[in-house]
């Protein structure tokens, strides 16, 4: 296994876009198909672990976001009953 | 009126009598001063008309909008003016106007005189240059406004304010703007309403004539307002003139609530504002959520996920062919053994039943041999004696025994010859031909001499 | 996540236009389309937080008015519901 | 036998690959057929201990992928189930 | 005897294919026809010790194969059973 | 007796070729028919003695070759039928 | 006697040979009548002796001759019913 001096940073730790640089990195050499079997092994290891961490990220972004904008729409449709009952 | 002379005695047309006096006042022009009555001035009108009138007289007067609006004066009744222009008449209706040209305020001369010098003295101070002129805040939080506290222009600045931004803070300094005590007093003003946080200052009053305008042509006032740590925004309704405060503000408006207006954005332009601003951060934040998604999708939809076998199909059929051929390797190499090995046992086998048989073949040959020898082994010299023993046979003295001779041999064995050889008393053995007699010689009788005849033969 | 050592102020210390400005550079930061996933997400919370409270101060907005020298006269015209007086 | 100075590594020692090539030179030398019958059984014996090592890594690593694959598809059901959840 | 100065190894010294060379000789000499009867009987019996020998260590060879592949056909078939119970 | 001098070596101590030279030998004055009878008979004899000699070794070789071949083939045979029981 | 200064060797002394050649001498003698009668007749007597004694001899040998010859059959049949109980 050639990158064990290179411990693997907690994906926690990880930005979405250095977990997703390091994911496009570990297909690449996935792909590439030159590396030995324990070390494709566990480049797939993290790549699923960090695949899903993405998706659990993003996921819980839309989510928020969601949630964020569902309030702003409230406060504008409070806001039209306001103006409506205001000009009423 | 070429004619004019010789047709003297006749009477004139009424058209004619007026073009005659028409003709002899337009060549009359004066300059007059007098107090204005009547003023009517409406717009599509060609000019502007009014009355001056003094004392003792009065006279209609017209002039024409271009002319009006040049000279830059507007017309009030009591007003004093001084005009210059001609009499004229309209002939249809036999009235008599006086056509102005040019058109002042009469006893204002002065005054505008001062102004004009300071404005010029002020604008070489540098003043009025435009780069001294600072941005309004875009949303004021507290407004300071200077102003009458009676009157129209407050209420239009306050319900224009409420309207467009009811979220600022006023400060009013409800001042006197006419008098001698106006600047002094805008100045107290201006000075409260920065002390109470104003961020802008609205220096307004409604129109007034030149001279209910004169406290903002103030000088100490210009000063104040140049050296206001905050914009002052002018809104004094007085156009066409324009005071020396609304040179020396950073912003002028034409009246009070113009003045308000540029003071404050409007709350519905905020709304739309936040509104736009809302929309584009979800826009942007989507775009992104977006992005994000489609190369998280693109991640997942590269072979090594959408189907993990290639990650080992290489290794896995290199793993087959190499099993199949350690498979195929060794059992073919024992085989191969195997069959040299039999190869040989065969060999082994054929010779070993011939091992010995050359041995064999010889040692029988030799036997046959021996065999054939030792039958014939003896007969050769069997032969040689048969052959010597009947040669022998033949030649037995002992023959001549048997025809009844006799051989006597002395004691010595020796053949019994003469007499001599057997002396009287010894002991002869006599051969007969069937044996040998033992005979003791008594006596020995000597014979004559007799020929031997086979001695000579 | 870049700029957390600069820890937002509360929303209701900010000047109307100190929340504006933010929220207009909140808005340019995401346009540059530079940032990090969970930056974007805090900025758009934040700025979600800004134009609600800007909404809100602006519905809330009542006009106030400190009468700080003379006495203003009332104006029969006006309706007084947005205005508040304030003697000094 | 030739080559009894050069000890053999224990497999668990060797990498996917390293014993993928040692398998690949014993049959070659196998093939050759130049081997004595003590050596080629120890060399076939070597090899099948390292086929049947390498047979075993493989399953290993394609169970370990496989349960992985699961995660991944397990996540991706229950996202479709929230989000026909969600529509509904 | 004419080879008496040449004393035989034994013959579990000699590797399979010494041993298998041996034979040759041996087996040609006997053919070539030339030898002494005590000569050839002597090699007649190396011979047949030679290929017993060589047939017992053949004989091991293919039982230990057997073993060897016996195992690796074990492997072969749980991991069908396996993929068998997996798909199942 | 002419060889007398040389003095006739024990068979024993005769290899099968040099015992059967000396036959022949014996066997060609035999026949020459020049011998004295004494010589002759010495030389029968002794012919006969080698004659027998060489027959006993003959016969003791192809005694030991049968016992020989016979294993040969047992193990032949015993092989056989491993092979077949194998194969069964 | 002539030849009395040359004692007779003793028959035994003689090989057959010499003792043929001294009884054909005396036949000779005998024939060429020559002879007195003594010496013809101890001729005689000395060949009559050489006769019986080379008789003796020749018998002798038949014998012994037969006696081998018995012993080489003897072999000769003995392997035959070797080979006959061996083929059989």
């Amino acid at each position: 296994m050639e990158d064990t001096q290179k411990e693997a940073t907690p994906i926690e730790e990880l930005t979405f876009r250095q977990a997703m640089a390091e994911l496009d990195g570990i297909v690449a050499k996935l792909e590439s198909n030159t590396m030995e079997l324990e070390d494709s092994l566990a480049a797939y290891e993290r790549g699923v672990a960090l695949l899903r961490a993405l998706r659990g990220r993003l996921d819980d972004a839309q989510q928020k976001v969601d949630v964020l904008m569902g309030e702003l729409e409230q406060d504008a449709s409070d806001e039209e009953i306001d103006t409506t009952l205001h000009k009423a | 009126m070429e004619g004019a002379p010789e047709e003297a005695k006749r009477p004139l047309t009424v058209s004619q009598a007026m073009a005659l006096a028409k003709g002899a006042l337009e060549n009359c022009v004066v300059t007059l001063v007098g107090e204005v009555s009547e003023v009517s001035v409406k717009p599509g009108y060609k000019a502007a008309y009014f009355t001056v009138k003094d004392t003792g007289a009065s006279m209609p007067c017209m002039m024409w909008t271009n002319r009006y609006r040049a000279s830059g004066v507007q017309l009030r009744v009591g007003m004093l003016v001084q005009m210059t222009g001609r009499f004229t008449l309209y002939a249809p209706k036999g009235r008599m106007n006086f056509d102005v040209f040019s058109l002042s305020m009469a006893g204002e001369g002065d005054l505008r005189k001062q102004v004009a010098d300071l404005a010029e003295k002020l604008r070489k101070q540098g003043l009025m240059a435009p780069e001294r002129k600072r941005a309004l805040p875009a949303v004021p939080h507290t407004i300071g406004l200077v102003t009458s506290p009676r009157g129209a222009a407050v209420h239009d600045v306050l319900r224009t304010l409420r309207r467009r931004w009811p979220a600022a803070r006023v400060v009013l300094a409800g001042v006197p703007v006419e008098g001698k005590v106006a600047p002094g007093a805008l100045m107290t003003g201006m000075k409260a309403v920065v002390d109470a946080g104003a961020e802008v200052v609205l220096l307004v009053r409604g129109g007034g004539s030149f001279e209910d305008l004169m406290p903002f042509n103030d000088e100490r006032l210009a000063i104040t307002i140049s050296r206001c740590p905050v914009p002052v925004v002018t809104g004094i309704g007085h156009e066409p003139d324009t005071s020396i405060a609304d040179m020396v503000a950073d912003v002028r408006a034409s009246t009070p609530t113009a003045a308000a207006e540029a003071a404050v954005p409007s709350a519905a332009d905020v709304r739309a504002q936040l509104a736009a601003a809302s929309d584009r951060m979800a826009a942007l934040v989507r775009a992104q959520l977006r992005t994000h998604e489609r190369e998280v999708d693109a991640v997942v939809g590269r072979p090594v996920f959408k189907d993990p076998a290639i990650l080992f199909a290489t290794d896995a059929q290199t793993l087959d062919i190499l099993g199949d051929r350690l498979h195929r390797a060794i059992p073919a190499s024992v085989e191969r053994d195997r069959a040299v090995l039999a190869s040989y046992g065969t060999r082994l086998a054929t010779r070993g039943r011939t091992l010995t048989r050359a041995f064999c073949m010889k040692t029988d040959e030799e036997g046959r041999v021996l065999l054939s020898r030792g039958a014939a082994l003896v007969e050769g010299y069997d032969a040689q004696w048969k052959l010597a023993a009947s040669r022998l046979n033949d030649l037995s003295p002992l023959a001549v025994i048997g025809r009844g001779y006799a051989l006597a041999r002395n004691d010595e064995g020796r053949i019994v010859s003469s007499i001599a050889d057997a002396p009287v008393g010894s002991r002869i053995a006599v051969r007969v031909a069937d044996g040998t007699l033992s005979a003791d010689v008594v006596a020995a009788t000597h014979d004559e001499q007799t020929e031997i005849p086979w001695k000579e033969a």
